[in-house]
């Protein structure tokens, strides 16, 4: 059971960490000492390593079980986290990405070995392409922003080949914070254009800051206030005019699925987060796996090696003289992608299609039961979310992060908060398809509850959280003197 | 399979509330040329068992370590997992949570953060480490970026071909675009091991960095202090990358060695091969170097009421706070992995990573001798080795159908990436590589 | 995270029951309608089950998950239940029982079909026989208790053939009520033998009681004070000799292995339960396995059919003409028995050694550290369990019941209390050798703090648990006017 | 493997501790003719790589319903079970509790069990329903041994020949040793259904209890109304016994027939057939004889803050309070089991049991058509059945070797417990056995 509040009443010991509790010379591991020796020259040996567990296995999933019992999670509590597509992790995915045959498959097998692993691969980029309006995708970047740097170093090459080498890349400026630094990394320098009040980009702002130094523009639709851009073909158009490219942020991607494709919108490159619309689980920061999708003028330039139909085998094809190369070791993030093809047969064209429906019915209807308390910085039709601010609680002097930390309080996760960063205070709430009404009720309910907390007793509503297993955390303390490791001096 | 709870009259309800009468007025507002081209062409959804049927089948097309004999590592190793590992990631609040940006209701997944980061330090013998990274590869390109961050100025990166070659070559593409960056191949020598007399020329006042791998992709272990007088001498970093991080129970660790960015490959440490992937990558550097870290740090603090907790922090260095000014762009890195790889080294301790270290070792060089005393076959290398190491084998692709008939893959031939070297195979010798396996690929050598 | 405490500031939403949420028409479970019809009339059918569940898969997992956080076990506490052997249930069990070679075997498929699961049967009953000391095993009661029941009927069958029909069965007061239970099941009335003050049995008092209606002794050894009974052996002759049978409770084997047999003490018939010595899960209650072992003359009489070895073959014998019959449908609790096998060959014969003296070494270790604090009702030698009793504390009027739950308070599971009858007031404790020094002394200073509370703080004790998600329960309502399903009237 | 975490250093301090030297010291009181025979010959200890390697080759050797055909059921059955049931019975927090005795910290499990038996009651129609027995088996002798208790002087108890032949095997053995009781066989009619009239005039006033398959072993549906009326007359008891629960979502229920004592093997509701074990028994009767019922039951009540709250009730029945006078003497129960049918029945809910139940007597039926039609096959019995049956198959010990080779098996010969039933064989259908399969089963049968 977890460890919560202590209280005077309360006995239950504090959580140690692995290196604070166990006996030198315990192990949960055995296996017999292996006869003969190794010829590793001494002078490259080290001793046994410092200070690392020595505990055994029950004390381990003990430790690890209690640890556990501290989060918040999809399957304990609703976690309307925006941006984030926490929708439900099918269990079933996680029974069939532990099959021998996926989880005990060597990379460096022979193709004929692993054709199953082929298949499943080149199916997957088939299944995406059709989703996302694409013509061919590659699935090797493991996250999303790792999909922004490969898709960026895409057109990239693709404007070098015709020696039209571009410096900057325009981003709007509700955009996330990978896309910008993706950019950086890529070599390339940032041109902010901002969005119009309502947080949706018009062309003519765009039209101001494109001109033939520019590689690309990166837009994200819905955009990160959960607004569809509904100028994204006029945008493309004036991009194009001038010889840009158009880059998709498709983490948004569960509001589109049979609704529009990127690919209609004029979008050249794209990628997507499998572990937001796919339903691969977040695992507390990943793994995840961020697929790039391309139109077909493209298609040469994508990492090696390419996945190819050869007859009726599979195989890898590494020669493609105008590929930006590897952008990750072997074939990306592998069990995930598994996962995400699961789901993708699982729900097949009509599940897809429902979901993003559903998804867009939760959150217009979450967005209609706030609006009476909450200020909503946009006044467009909202997509799968919809982004509130404080503006009415700082009245009372009660701050999106009060509302957030009192949330916990009802058992419910807090919405993304201070993101997108033009809106002050925002409040960004997806509550995903995957929830009922009556969820989305209670969370209502919650929130409305705390805006009038904030009128009646504000300051109670400021010191919250008050049934979490610590209170809010002094993170100025963390990052002035970063204590990053434990040490047995202590620490 | 549907994972929509929308009843009919739940959706009735909530359009009524919303003030629309059908779900399609929801999408009214996108452009109705968009919405009549996106219809997905895809087959019908199936139920939960037909699925599992289909993905039966389509596992069953490939060659398991549970039905066949792997020799290969170059990367990938196949080793031991405690099953509680997998017990401890299955649970859903681990798996289901996400990056924990609400400490409050995260000190699960910060903690066990907090602990990996710990873990780390102590495994490379370096001061910090971050949550880690997507993989060892993009791990090696970060560490030759933040080298050019702490390095200013200097423009030039010498990498050793005894590096695994996908990892030079994701350094490569990211260094692409980075104009100002010139990437020098190292050459390796008879020994398998870099070429330090080459590092002692070519490492100068414009060299950021140096990276080799430790051990490195032909299992050759390096000795590292040539090269740190060479960094030394040229005041450029030296950064070690390691694919196969259970041999650092074993071997002297890049921080013993005046190592200042110890990066790699962590799936060896709980995470089953899965192709390749997810594992993650590992991030040790220097204390003074911290601030420069990509990636995800946690760190220590108090509540209130005094009570220890742990929380993100020097996020000043992240995309979501620095933007284009960020050290890195990642956000969702390999977390869950991460745990894995905290719950085995915990599990396996002080010293059954000594342990499980040492049987590789052993087990690895008896085989390699059988091979080149009973089997005859001629090393490529002679410098030391952890658990993999290359040998000559001629003919490889007439002799390859006789070994997969006997369900045994002995090895990956490296002249797929290294011309120069047309007959070696790079063999892999593991604790999960039975006695029996080691006799019949032995005998399978001889049978020629 | 649980749901615990419900305070003013925790706004944490009650737990509904499953009939309490969900909306009319929803379900977690998708199958396409099967075309045709079927025949069945009209007239036998049903409409659809009124009252079930309309709740879809995610809620049902957050149910149940949120249910779990309610509960302490043995991976999140230390849970020194006496007489239950609360072990580590190996992890690695669980992976095994779960392989389709074992989970998806059906148990009418013909012989040939099912080999390795015979093979595995007849191995593990060879084991059982060699661990226990007796000649012949079967492995089909569900738990000790039904195990019970098929020993005293293979007596009773044994006896009748020898045209020996008795009436009787001794049992010991500090049998556990399974004993007299069973006995009253099998057809024999019950008489009671007292142990002495130290809580053993003497022959003497056997023999007193020993007569040719007798048919035979139950006896728990080591017993349920923790105590061995020395003179079982005696004992043993005393029944022989006047024609009865010896049986014993074999639950508190994890005593014995490598130390002393049954076999070897004059035993008859014993039974096991594979949950407590051999590390299956208990499941909140089951499912665990009772195996019954015998000596050779008592083997023609075990349940059919018996798995035999013809050639290299493993067949069924169901031609048994004295067995006593099945006592349950099929082959017992396979996928227990799989576990147990596996806990079997995992350990091997020193590690099954080690796992008895290691659970000897922990219950001495912790008797010693609480006997200063703690009423010990027998001075004997301890095995794996010690008996204490609230004696002591009983003068400031707390008793084993609040000393058991401010012990929740502490993070730790009571033992087991208010048993053996014989002992008032007892505190039966069994740590099983799979705990640690550490939280054997942690355990030890939250006994000796509730021993001091009570003596300063009596009241503030016997009004525990103040931590738990509920207070103590009102037992006697509950009995009063039972309420022991959910009604749509609520309640 | 060692799962005991003491080390050499440990054992010493607790051995000063408790004033002993040697682990040895602790045994010593033991006579040392016992201890001396105690060394167990069993193989040493092995790794955990060892024992998985050893398992997955003995499962190797079975027959699975992933790789075969089967058409058996016959009280255990081939069903869809979601993932989601076993994520839930994995979880520590309910595999690795006791039976709750201390409610305060067993709420999961006691509110899981609340639920359970009131989809029990739901599911039979039933009034009570206690928390699980061990399996259909003993649930049935419980039945009559409950029916005696509360029918006390009546001696005789009528069991249909076509209630599970293991079933009635277990009454018997249940029943043999109290001497007291008589068991008198009902024979079934031609329609495969227990004969009434023969119960009509059996059914007297020694009559405890007549008890029935519901369907029964044949898979036939007992029409209940001519029972329950020769029952009244007699004043005995119904009781029925379910070996295939989904039926009952289907089927009208024991309670609607007016049914004393329902009781089953759940096995069927989301636990897998696992060689026939774990599964469990569930038992429902009517209101009035809650205090005679066996095992164990779950009452709701409140906290003195006025929580609701569960609790384990009526304990007086039981044995660890009654002793010898308990209702039975069960403890060890199957309790996870039974969570796993709450999570499955949870899951499906009204609408999925209905569609699961209506599946598979769709598909029994139209599979039973095309084997009597296309493949010529008799049928044994005219009565309704859900979704097993019997048919005719002349010289089966000659023709099944060619089912095997095609990874078939029909179904299971009645032969061994119905001598008079030779050529018959009982063959179940259920959703698990696709178009193909079927196709296969009347191909295979054609071609003889
Ligand atoms: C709009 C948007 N773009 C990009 C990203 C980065 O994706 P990833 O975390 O998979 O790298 C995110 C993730 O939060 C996002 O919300
Ligand atoms: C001494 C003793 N005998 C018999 C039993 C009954 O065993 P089971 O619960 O497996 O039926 C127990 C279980 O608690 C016990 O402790």
């Amino acid at each position: 059971m977890s460890e919560r509040l202590s209280r005077a009443d309360d006995r239950r010991p504090k959580l140690p960490l692995i290196f604070e509790s166990g006996s030198a010379g315990r192990s949960g591991f055995f296996w017999p000492e292996e006869k003969g020796s190794n010829e590793i020259p001494a002078a490259l040996c080290r001793e046994e390593i410092p200070g690392f567990p020595e505990i055994g296995e029950l004390e381990v999933l003990r430790h690890f079980t209690r640890l556990s019992h501290l989060n918040f999670s999809i399957e304990s509590e609703f976690y309307p986290l925006g941006s984030c597509t926490m929708k439900y992790n099918p269990k079933v995915n996680e029974v069939v990405a532990r099959l021998p045959g996926f989880s005990l498959v060597h990379p460096l097998a022979p193709p004929e070995l692993i054709q199953g692993a082929l298949e499943l691969l080149l199916q997957l980029e088939k299944m995406l392409a059709e989703i996302s309006g694409m013509d061919a995708v590659t699935l090797q970047p493991s996250a999303g922003a790792q999909g922004e740097l490969a898709g960026l170093m895409l057109i990239r090459a693709y404007l070098k080949e015709k020696g039209d080498a571009r410096r900057k890349i325009i981003v709007p400026d509700t955009a996330h914070g990978t896309n910008p630094a993706s950019s950086t990394l890529c070599g390339y320098d940032v041109i902010q254009v901002s969005s119009n009040k309502q947080g949706v980009i018009e062309p003519a702002m765009v039209e101001q800051v494109m001109d033939d130094s520019v590689a690309a523009l990166m837009i994200t639709n819905p955009n990160t206030l959960g607004v569809f851009e509904k100028n994204i073909q006029a945008i493309a158009d004036v991009v194009h005019r001038r010889g840009g490219l158009v880059y998709l942020d498709g983490a948004n991607l569960n509001a589109l699925m049979g609704i529009a494709k990127p690919g209609d919108m004029g979008v050249d490159v794209l990628h997507i987060n499998l572990h937001k619309t796919f339903s691969t689980p977040h695992g507390g920061g990943g793994p995840g796996a961020g697929p790039v999708g391309v139109k077909s003028f493209l298609r040469d330039y994508l990492p090696v090696p390419r996945i190819v139909k050869k007859g009726g085998d599979f195989a890898l094809d590494a020669n493609q003289p105008k590929t930006i190369g590897r952008v990750r070791s072997f074939f990306g993030n592998f069990g995930i992608l598994v996962r995400a093809y699961t789901y993708i047969i699982s729900l097949g064209s009509d599940g897809l299609e429902d979901a993003s429906r559903m998804a867009l019915l939760n959150a217009n209807y979450l967005k209609k039961k706030l609006e009476s308390a909450f200020h909503l910085p946009s006044t467009e039709p909202c997509m799968h979310e919809c982004v509130f601010t404080d503006r009415y609680q700082q009245k009372q002097g009660v701050s999106t992060l009060d509302i957030a930390k009192r949330l916990l309080d009802f058992g419910f996760h807090p919405p993304t908060i201070y993101f997108p960063l033009v809106v002050s205070g925002a409040l960004m709430i997806e509550p995903t398809e995957t929830e009922t009404r009556e969820t989305l009720d209670a969370f209502a309910e919650a929130m409305l509850a705390i805006s009038r907390e904030a009128i009646e007793a504000a300051d109670f509503v400021k010191a919250a959280p008050y049934t979490t297993p610590v209170g809010r955390l002094d993170e100025a303390r963390a990052a002035r003197k970063p204590q990053l490791r434990w040490s047995p001096a202590g620490g | 399979m549907r994972y929509t709870p929308h009843t009919p009259s739940d959706k009735e309800q909530m359009l009524r509330a919303i003030g629309l009468s059908r779900i399609e007025e929801l999408v009214e507002h996108i452009p109705a040329a968009l919405r009549e081209k996106a219809k997905i062409a895809l087959p019908e959804g199936l139920t939960e068992v037909a699925v599992k049927k289909k993905m039966v089948a389509l596992a069953g097309k490939n060659a398991t370590a549970q039905d066949w004999h792997f020799f290969l590592g170059g990367g990938i190793y196949h080793h031991a997992i405690p099953s509680a590992v997998d017990a401890i990631i299955s649970r859903a609040e681990f798996a289901t949570s996400y990056t924990p940006y609400q400490p409050e209701v995260s000190q699960g997944t910060l903690t066990a953060m907090y602990e990996f980061q710990t873990l780390i330090c102590q495994l490379t013998g370096m001061e910090v480490a971050n949550a880690g990274v997507y993989d060892g590869a993009s791990a090696a390109a970060e560490a030759v970026l933040m080298a050019r961050r702490v390095q200013d100025g200097r423009r030039r990166i010498l990498v050793s071909r005894a590096l695994h070659p996908q990892y030079r070559s994701v350094i490569a593409t990211y260094l692409r675009n980075l104009h100002d960056l010139e990437m020098v191949e190292i050459p390796f020598t008879e020994s398998g091991a870099t070429d330090a007399e080459f590092i002692a020329k070519a490492a100068d006042d414009r060299t950021a960095c140096v990276v080799v791998g430790y051990p490195n992709f032909f299992g050759v272990i390096e000795d590292l202090a040539p090269l740190r007088a060479a960094c030394d001498r040229a005041g450029a970093l030296l950064v070690t990358v390691t694919t196969e991080p259970l041999s650092l129970a074993l071997l002297k660790p890049p921080g013993d060695w005046g190592v200042d960015i110890a990066v790699g490959e962590g799936q060896s440490l709980g995470v089953p091969m899965t192709l390749g992937g997810p594992g993650f990558g590992f991030f040790a550097a220097q204390k003074k170097f911290v601030r420069s870290l990509p990636g995800r740090l946690v760190g220590e603090t108090v509540d209130a009421a005094g009570r220890r907790g742990f929380v993100l922090t020097l996020s000043t260095r992240e995309q979501h706070i620095r933007r284009e000014k960020a050290t890195s762009n990642i956000c969702t890195s390999q977390s869950l992995c991460a745990l894995a790889a905290t719950v085995f080294m915990s599990i396996l301790g002080k010293q059954g990573m000594r342990r499980l270290a040492e049987v590789n070792a052993r087990r690895a060089h008896a085989a390699r001798t059988r091979l080149i005393q009973e089997a005859g076959l001629a090393p490529v290398f002679s410098g030391p080795f952890f658990n993999e190491f290359a040998l000559k084998v001629s003919g490889w692709s007439e002799r390859r159908g006789r070994f997969f008939a006997n369900r045994i893959v002995p090895g990956a031939p490296l002249a797929e990436w290294y011309p120069e070297l047309p007959d070696a195979l790079l063999i892999c010798v593991t604790e999960m590589n039975e006695e029996e396996e080691i006799e019949q690929l032995v005998r399978t050598f001889i049978a020629r």
